[in-house]
């Protein structure tokens, strides 16, 4: 059994022991062990791509941890994760490096809030348990909201409690739905389970399903955020340090659409089937919507913010579409907005250090003094945008395409495809309005004269930021050059989340009872006698 | 056997009775007094209206674990009448009163 | 719905007529224990004197008074104990109770010394009333399922053996099974020994100038150099 | 007939050029960043050369070079499959051979015109960038690949027009441009969804075979391939700046002149064009709806542009929109089947527009940036290479014999008056003759656009060449010719802008010459026809196609006479005069039409407006608003009401508790009578059955009186409830009340179905026969 998993997962936690051992005084200590634990997970990390297969779960674990009740700790990747992981994995000593001038106060504190948010993310995005997901879940919540109450700016508070409480609720409607599945699948089998594979073949009825989805979906639409249920995200963003940014834009918010992706969509077709619709037409008006509303922003950390509601609307819509193109846009979009928008919330993070302040009418001429910090912003910027070869376009190309195109599958669902053209349209028109925003940004920023006196000293970008920005750089060419690392892994697991949501869909929703997925197959066995027991009510299959 | 023959055959009935009764007066007393020294006696009667209760099922089972109990709340008792009082010393110290009625700082 | 609003209805208008109703049962209680546990004057006597004491104790004006007839009340019932074969607690209520805890009683009234002008609280007279209704009301009705029980509660035949109440057997619990929760109890009242010095303690003499108010603290940190040593030691502990 | 060849060298050595220089060239000298950037140039063009001649040399009239740079494919997902493949066919040939080398010229040219550039490195970073991602472009094997291009080419012009990024005004123009061609983008990035939802492929090369696919109907009574067509064609009209998105052009002058000459004249700008001879299939495709819209659009952007190009005053400028009215004329072109003729127009107009820019730099460096052509005249004595360069690019421009412009204008202006137009519904006699009209609507207007050309170009020539000099004394104190790295390109130029159109002669003009030279004169359409694109529409007979040529040289002339009778030897009176006699007019076209004002008011203002409403309002308000505000209010209002109930007095906590307690024995004491007295009634003949507490009561827990007959007297006393409830034999027929009385004898609670308070739900009656 490869340990690997738990190993990632809980590395952090032993950066946590060390820094407790540690004087509160050695604050270089403290960043040192934050970074050289979590370079450590990265590398160890890195050794899940030997031998990977996407398409099924690699180094599974899985321990007894409340047998009696059903809960095991089990962790598994496979493609649709695994660059989630290394994205998170990868991350996290950038965003730990940049912080050296910025976070000063309590640097303890927030290695440990760091760690234990690194912890609560890879946990849950290996989870192979509904239980430990909902775990690690909630453990994310809490050194969030640390580090935005603690380090934030001035309406921290504000920011935070509000970040929490919508993620609350949320959640606890999704614990809800968990506990309902998981006594509706001891009903179906017999057995108490919180394992991925058993509440995925659970089969409820209908209305079951729509209730169950609309839990799980509210609690993931809010992390993503979906269009009306977005306002807590820039106040969190402008609110928190540099560092909660950037792992706030990329990675818990793409616990949202991973979470949709992993558990809503394949544990509830016919609840999808009926919801998709508005799901895809919130998405593109979340596209649009953040666009225009990010344009009138003069503070950049929310014009960033309300970017990411437009990307993450890309997300949304993509994997709703329901086809293995706009699903696979959806993945990488996911990727490609974690790298782009954290580099511009690093990069916004090097000017306020230097400044601090945020508004944009503060800035303009930089380029002339910080060439390299505007080459870098320059780069993130056209990520943002979706410039081919870079991070951005093939995500945006992918979904957009896949959405143009979703007739051409025959999911089974006609409700899913009725407004394809109508939606790619309106995506791609998020695609100049992209540009709209981010361009105005960058010349509000960079261009122009250098009026302001305050910007006539700024030094350009030291070598720890150069050494911030440089992987991210990296990453933000190779996911615009080169897709195939990342898509040859996510493709197979996408067409098999896929294939499985299909096969799941046509075997119908329970009529009155829950049931598992084949288990009682209407079609007569081999011996020609019924597989249901007598007067059992067959189930509708389509 | 009629209703007196069952009144004066004294049994489990009448003790679980009369231990209704008291803890009913003590109720009474905590709410209708003002006096917290008053509150904190009718508190001493229900716990002994407990106590009797406990005692009375004891004997009827032939069971010392309900005396053995019974002990326990009169230590307890002991212990809530000593900090009861002191609070009530404390109260009276710093408000010259020991008015329940007028011990409002808290209160909406 | 409709029903439970008429059913609340009918509990505004109803309630005298439901507790005439209870008023007339005419009703023959269970089974009973054809030995009775103890003479039937002894304990009506000895109701009478407790429910009395009761009664006396939550209606007196005089402190003084109403914390004798609670003596009064627990000797009282020290005596049904002796009735139920509960000596040795007969003997700890009269001790403990009626001795020291009303003693204790005593001192406080006296050190507080406080006449009541008016004893009854009149605040939310209503509720109140209603509270008391509801009282009487329960206790009608649990005391009428407690003694006409059907079927009769479960009780053990005969008398209990000779032993039954005594020291020894009390022991033999609380060293053996009971012995933790002893133990618990004996930190309880060590506890509350220790809460109920902290509570009555005066704080009138502050030990550091970090006790006193905010706005009487030395402005210059040299003029407390004489206090340091105390203020060192003093600073957590507080008391005298 | 394919081979492989490493195509990738052509744009990898542009890129990696790109990459020294961005990243280290402050540190190397202008010297080395030139050659660097010079180099990368020369050897992707001199690669491409090669690729080229073993193209049209080993290989057949369909062949094509392809490489494919990555093993894996680019995109993979799910059915779709995106290769990262070049290929090189004869029509990328010509591309790639115009790009690599007018881009080498104009590198050259610009180390000379950049000299004083502090950021010099950068400049020659981006234009490497730029080199690479046009090649990137025109090299694709699919459309998305060359989208990458497409945008990298917006990219780089976004960075070169706001080069001197320290102008607001500058960056501003960099940003249109980005965006105008965003919106472009759009377009082209929907026709690349609707092609692969519909063929499945996106690759050239396996598109050809499936296009009968695009004849289905498919929305709005036009066939499928029509759609993809009009959404291919808007983002060819953002990139090569036709009506309405050619807003951007003019405005990108603001770059340095040499990118200009490269971006926004020779190549860049053409790319629509090559788009659309690319997939010409699909534009083909009957009803020629899409070929009507293409030519249509462009034979009025070049009009229009050629009419604003009269009367401005910038040099530049009129350089700009004599571009969009050029790229006009190569869109009639192309829209009109002579894909040969747009294709040649491209390339000859490479050569001469980029040597016009160049000239435009060469005097503009002269004049220390001065661009207003009312303060020249008379530079042609200071600079005569300039000068004569300028004379021969203006004579290819107007469409004169026997320049280049005149045998590729000619070519288009015969295509478009010969070309047809099919139409489903034929049977209108009133569209069938709008359609026959067309092409000749066409040529008329490229005619009248012609003139306009000629005109203005010569107008440009004499106000700056002749007559003297308008500026100030420092300004012709500082007059020279330009360097010979400046001046070089400019000779090549005139060169092409000579002899390139000689390899498209038309053939009734070679009728009759030898059969070699008659091979060179045809070298163009022998190149490209017919395996590449189909052959161009010709008129019947040749005195008819003889009449077009004399027609469109005496128009020229005329233009070029009007240019020379008004501003020979300066401003002259009459021009003043024409000038204040049509004053509307001129203010009108001095004015653009007012498209820009149009654009901004119909779309920036509301734009802006309608996000600062969103954010202030939809945003701030209703959506933060409705969930922030509203839940907690609803959740203050509940609290402000029920904390009156923990108000801190403990007495009345136990008040409530007692009161509690009691509320919960009286009413579930109460409650199971109350149950107990409603039931349900069922009859079998004079039999009525009586079911009481319709399950909810346990059996045996309440016993009954029942009255059957209403009488007041009970009939059965001291009951209870059996498993099937109670039943009674009516004696004789009629309606019964039934009364019920449940007594629970533990809590001594009875209730009758006759009680005025709490009586059944219904009366309990039943009515026997």
């Amino acid at each position: 059994m490869s340990m690997i998993l738990p190993v990632i997962t809980l590395l952090p936690l032993l950066g946590v022991l060390l820094c407790l051992v540690v004087p509160r005084e050695e604050a270089a200590l403290h960043r040192g062990i934050g970074i050289g634990v979590t370079l450590t997970a990265f590398l160890v990390s890195l050794l899940v791509l030997s031998g990977f297969d996407p398409a099924t779960m690699n180094h599974v674990v899985k321990w007894a941890w409340a047998p009696s009740l059903g809960i095991h700790f089990h962790l598994g990747i496979d493609g649709i994760s695994l660059w989630l992981v290394l994205l998170t994995t990868f991350l996290m000593p950038v965003v730990l490096l940049s912080t050296v001038n910025a976070i000063t106060e309590k640097v303890r504190e927030f290695i440990i809030a760091v760690l234990v948010l690194e912890t609560g993310m890879l946990g849950a995005f290996l989870a192979l348990d509904l239980f430990v997901f909902y775990v690690f879940w909630e453990v994310m919540l809490i050194p969030m909201y640390f580090i935005i109450g603690i380090w934030g700016g001035e309406r921290r508070l504000y920011a935070a409690i509000k970040f929490v409480l919508y993620t609350m609720v949320g959640s606890l409607l999704m614990l809800i739905a968990l506990l309902y599945m998981y006594i509706k699948a001891h009903q179906a089998t017999g057995q108490w389970s919180f394992a991925y594979d058993t509440m995925r073949n659970l089969i409820l009825t209908p209305q079951e399903q729509l209730l169950c989805f609309v839990a799980f979906a509210l609690a993931f639409c809010i992390k993503v955020p979906l269009f009306p249920l977005h306002t807590w995200l820039p106040d969190a963003h402008v609110e928190a340090p540099t560092a909660g940014s950037v792992i706030l834009a990329s990675v818990l918010l793409k616990f949202g659409s991973y979470g949709l992706l992993r558990y809503a969509i394949p544990f509830f077709p016919s609840a999808v089937a009926e919801c998709a619709p508005y799901m895809q037409w919130l998405a593109v008006i979340g596209v649009v919507y953040g666009s225009l509303v990010a344009f009138a922003q003069p503070d950049i950390k929310k014009l960033i913010a309300y970017s990411s509601v437009a990307h993450m609307g890309f997300v949304v819509l993509g994997l709703f579409m329901l086809n293995p193109r706009s699903v696979n846009g959806a993945m990488y979009q996911m990727l490609a907005h974690g790298i782009s928008t954290g580099g511009l919330f690093l990069s916004v993070g090097v000017i306020y250090e230097r400044r601090h302040t945020r508004r944009l009418d503060e800035f303009g001429g930089l380029w002339q003094r910080m060439p390299y910090f505007a080459a870098t912003l320059l780069i993130f910027t056209m990520a943002s945008v979706g410039l081919p070869g870079l991070s951005g376009f093939v995500g945006e190309f992918l979904v957009i395409l896949g959405t143009f195109s979703a007739t051409r599958d025959a999911i089974g669902i006609p409700a899913v495809v009725e407004h394809a053209k109508l939606l790619g349209a309106i995506c791609a028109l998020g695609v100049v309005l992209g540009a709209v925003y981010m361009l105005w940004l960058f010349q509000r920023a960079m261009l122009g004269p250098l009026t302001n006196p305050l910007n006539k000293k700024l030094p350009d970008l030291t070598l720890r930021e150069g050494l911030v920005m440089l992987p991210m750089l990296l990453m933000a060419f190779w996911l615009g050059i080169y897709p195939s690392t990342f898509l040859s892994d996510i493709d197979p697991a996408v067409v098999k989340t896929l294939a499985a949501f299909k096969e799941k869909n046509a075997a119908g929703p329970a009529t009155d009872a829950p049931r598992m997925l084949g288990s009682t197959d209407a079609k007569p066995a081999a011996d020609g006698k019924p597989a249901l027991p007598a007067g059992h009510p067959a189930p509708t299959a389509k | 056997m009629d209703f007196l023959t069952a009144l004066m055959t004294i049994g489990l009935n009448h003790f679980l009775v009369l231990g209704l009764v008291i803890f009913g007066i003590g109720i009474m007393g905590v709410f209708l007094r003002r006096n917290a020294l008053i509150t904190l006696m009718s508190i001493e009667l229900m716990l002994n209206a407990g106590n009797l209760t406990l005692l009375s099922f004891a004997r009827a089972q032939h069971d010392m674990r309900g005396q053995a109990l019974a002990f326990l709340v009169i230590a307890v008792a002991a212990a809530e009448a000593a900090i009861g009082l002191a609070i009530v010393v404390g109260l009276f110290r710093n408000r010259k009163s020991t008015d329940l009625d007028e011990l409002n700082l808290l209160r909406f | 719905m409709t029903g439970i609003a008429s059913l609340m209805g009918s509990a505004a208008t109803g309630l005298p007529s439901l507790l005439a109703q209870v008023a007339q049962a005419q009703r023959i209680p269970g089974k009973i224990d054809p030995v009775p546990w103890c003479p039937a004057w002894a304990f009506w006597v000895l109701a009478a004197l407790t429910v009395a004491g009761a009664l006396v104790t939550i209606t007196r004006r005089n402190l003084i008074g109403a914390v004798m007839s609670l003596v009064a009340t627990f000797f009282g019932l020290a005596s049904i104990y002796a009735l139920l074969s509960a000596h040795f607690l007969a003997a700890i209520q009269v001790l403990v109770y009626a001795g020291a805890i009303m003693v204790l009683f005593v001192f406080v009234v006296m050190v507080l010394n406080r006449e009541e002008e008016e004893p009854w609280s009149l605040r939310s007279p209503v509720l109140k009333a209603f509270g008391t209704g509801a009282v009487v009301y329960l206790l009608v009705r649990i005391g009428e399922l407690l003694f006409f029980a059907r079927p009769p509660l479960p009780q053990r035949a005969g008398t209990p053996p000779p032993n039954f109440g005594s020291v020894s057997e009390i022991a033999e619990y609380f060293f053996t099974k009971f012995l933790f929760p002893f133990e618990a109890v004996s930190i309880l009242l060590l506890i509350a020994v220790i809460g109920a010095v902290v509570l009555t303690r005066t704080v009138a003499k502050p030990t550091s100038v970090h006790d006193l108010p905010l706005d009487q603290q030395p402005k210059d940190p040299a003029a407390d150099e004489g206090d340091s040593g105390a203020h060192a030691a003093g600073h957590g502990a507080g008391g005298h | 007939m394919t081979q492989n060849y490493p195509l990738y060298l052509i744009a990898l050595l542009p890129f990696l050029g790109a990459a020294l220089n961005l990243l280290f060239g402050r540190r190397l000298g202008n010297g080395i960043v030139s050659l660097i950037a010079c180099g990368a140039v020369a050897g992707a063009a001199l690669v491409a050369t090669k690729a080229v001649w073993i193209l049209g040399h080993d290989l057949p009239t369909k062949g094509m070079l392809v490489d494919q740079f990555f093993e894996k494919d680019w995109i993979t997902a799910g059915d779709l499959h995106v290769a990262a493949g070049l290929m090189l066919d004869r029509l990328s040939a010509v591309m790639v051979l115009i790009v690599t080398w007018i881009a080498l010229l104009i590198h050259i040219y610009a180390t000379g015109y950049m000299e004083h550039e502090p950021d010099y490195a950068r400049f020659f970073g981006y234009l490497n960038l730029f080199t690479g991602s046009m090649l990137i472009l025109v090299l694709g094997d699919s459309l998305p690949v060359t989208f990458v291009g497409w945008e990298g080419v917006g990219l780089c012009s976004y960075l070169l027009i706001g080069f001197w990024y320290q102008e607001d005004k500058n960056a501003t123009a960099g940003r249109k441009a980005f965006i105008v061609n965003r919106v472009g983008d759009f377009g082209f990035l929907l026709g690349i969804c609707l092609l692969w939802t519909l063929l499945g492929t996106v690759k050239y090369a396996e598109m050809g075979s499936l296009l009968n696919e695009l004849r289905r109907p498919f929305w709005m009574g036009w066939p499928a391939g029509y759609w993809v067509a009009v959404f291919l064609f808007i983002g060819c009209m953002g990139k090569s700046a036709q009506i309405p998105l050619y807003v951007w052009l003019p405005d990108a002058m603001a770059g340095p002149t040499p990118v200009s000459a490269l971006i926004h004249a020779a190549t860049m700008v053409t790319a629509g064009v090559y788009v659309v001879a690319r997939t010409h299939g699909i534009f083909d495709i009957t009803p020629s709806a899409a070929q009507m819209l293409v030519s249509g659009i462009g034979a009025i952007t070049a009009l229009m542009a050629a009419t604003i190009g009269i009367v401005q005053r910038d040099f530049k400028k009129v350089l700009a929109y004599s571009t969009v009215s050029q790229l006009g004329f190569m869109f009639v072109g192309v829209g009109s089947g002579a894909y040969v003729a747009g294709i040649m127009h491209l390339m000859t107009h490479a050569f001469f527009k980029a040597g016009l820019f160049l000239g435009a730099g060469s005097v503009m460096h002269a004049m220390g940036g001065e661009g207003d052509i009312t303060k020249m005249g008379g530079l042609g004595k200071h600079m005569p290479i300039t000068r004569w360069t300028f004379f021969v690019y203006c004579l290819a421009i107007a469409g004169i014999f026997p320049f280049a412009g005149f045998f590729s204008k000619d070519a288009i202006l015969a295509g478009a008056f010969a070309s047809k137009f099919v139409m489903a519904d034929t049977a209108n006699p009133t569209q069938q003759m709008l359609i026959n009209l067309y092409p000749k609507f066409l040529w008329g207007t490229l005619t009248l656009a012609a003139f306009c050309t000629a005109f203005y170009m010569w107008r440009l020539y004499f106000m700056v060449f002749t007559g003297t000099f308008r500026g100030t004394h420092e300004q012709e104190h500082h007059l020279h010719e330009s360097p010979p790295e400046m001046t070089l390109p400019l000779v090549v130029l005139a060169v092409g802008a000579v002899l390139s159109g000689l390899i498209g002669v038309p053939a009734v003009m070679s009728h009759g010459l030898p059969e070699s030279v008659q091979h060179f004169t045809g070298f163009f359409e022998h190149w490209l026809v017919p395996a590449i694109v189909p052959a161009s529409p010709e008129p019947h007979g040749h005195a008819l196609e003889w009449g077009l040529m004399a027609g469109a040289t005496i128009i020229s002339i005329a233009g070029i006479g009007l240019a020379a009778s008004l501003y020979r030897g300066g401003i002259s009176k009459a021009a003043e005069n024409v000038k204040n006699s049509l004053q509307p007019v001129y203010a009108l076209l001095w004015n653009k039409y007012f498209v820009d004002e149009l654009y901004d008011l119909v779309l920036v203002r509301p734009l802006k407006m309608l996000a600062r409403v969103l954010w202030r309002v939809a945003d701030a308000v209703i959506v933060d608003g409705g969930l922030t505000k509203v839940g907690p209010a609803l959740v203050g209002w509940f609290g402000t009401r029920t904390r009156r109930l923990q108000n801190g007095d403990v007495q009345r906590y136990l008040i409530a508790v007692v009161l509690g307690a009691a509320a919960v024995l009286f009413l579930s004491t109460f409650w199971l009578p109350y149950r107990g007295v409603q039931g349900s009634i069922t009859k079998e003949g004079r039999r009525v059955n009586l079911v009481l507490g319709e399950g909810k009561v346990p059996n045996n827990r309440l016993v009954y009186r029942i009255d059957w007959d209403g009488d007041g007297k009970f009939d059965e006393e001291n009951v209870r409830h059996a498993e099937k409830g109670f039943f009674h034999d009516y004696q004789n027929a009629g309606t019964f009340r039934i009364v019920v009385e449940a007594h629970d004898p533990d809590w001594h609670v009875g209730k009758s179905s006759a009680d005025w308070i709490l009586g059944a739900r219904k009366p309990l009656s039943v009515t026997v026969e």
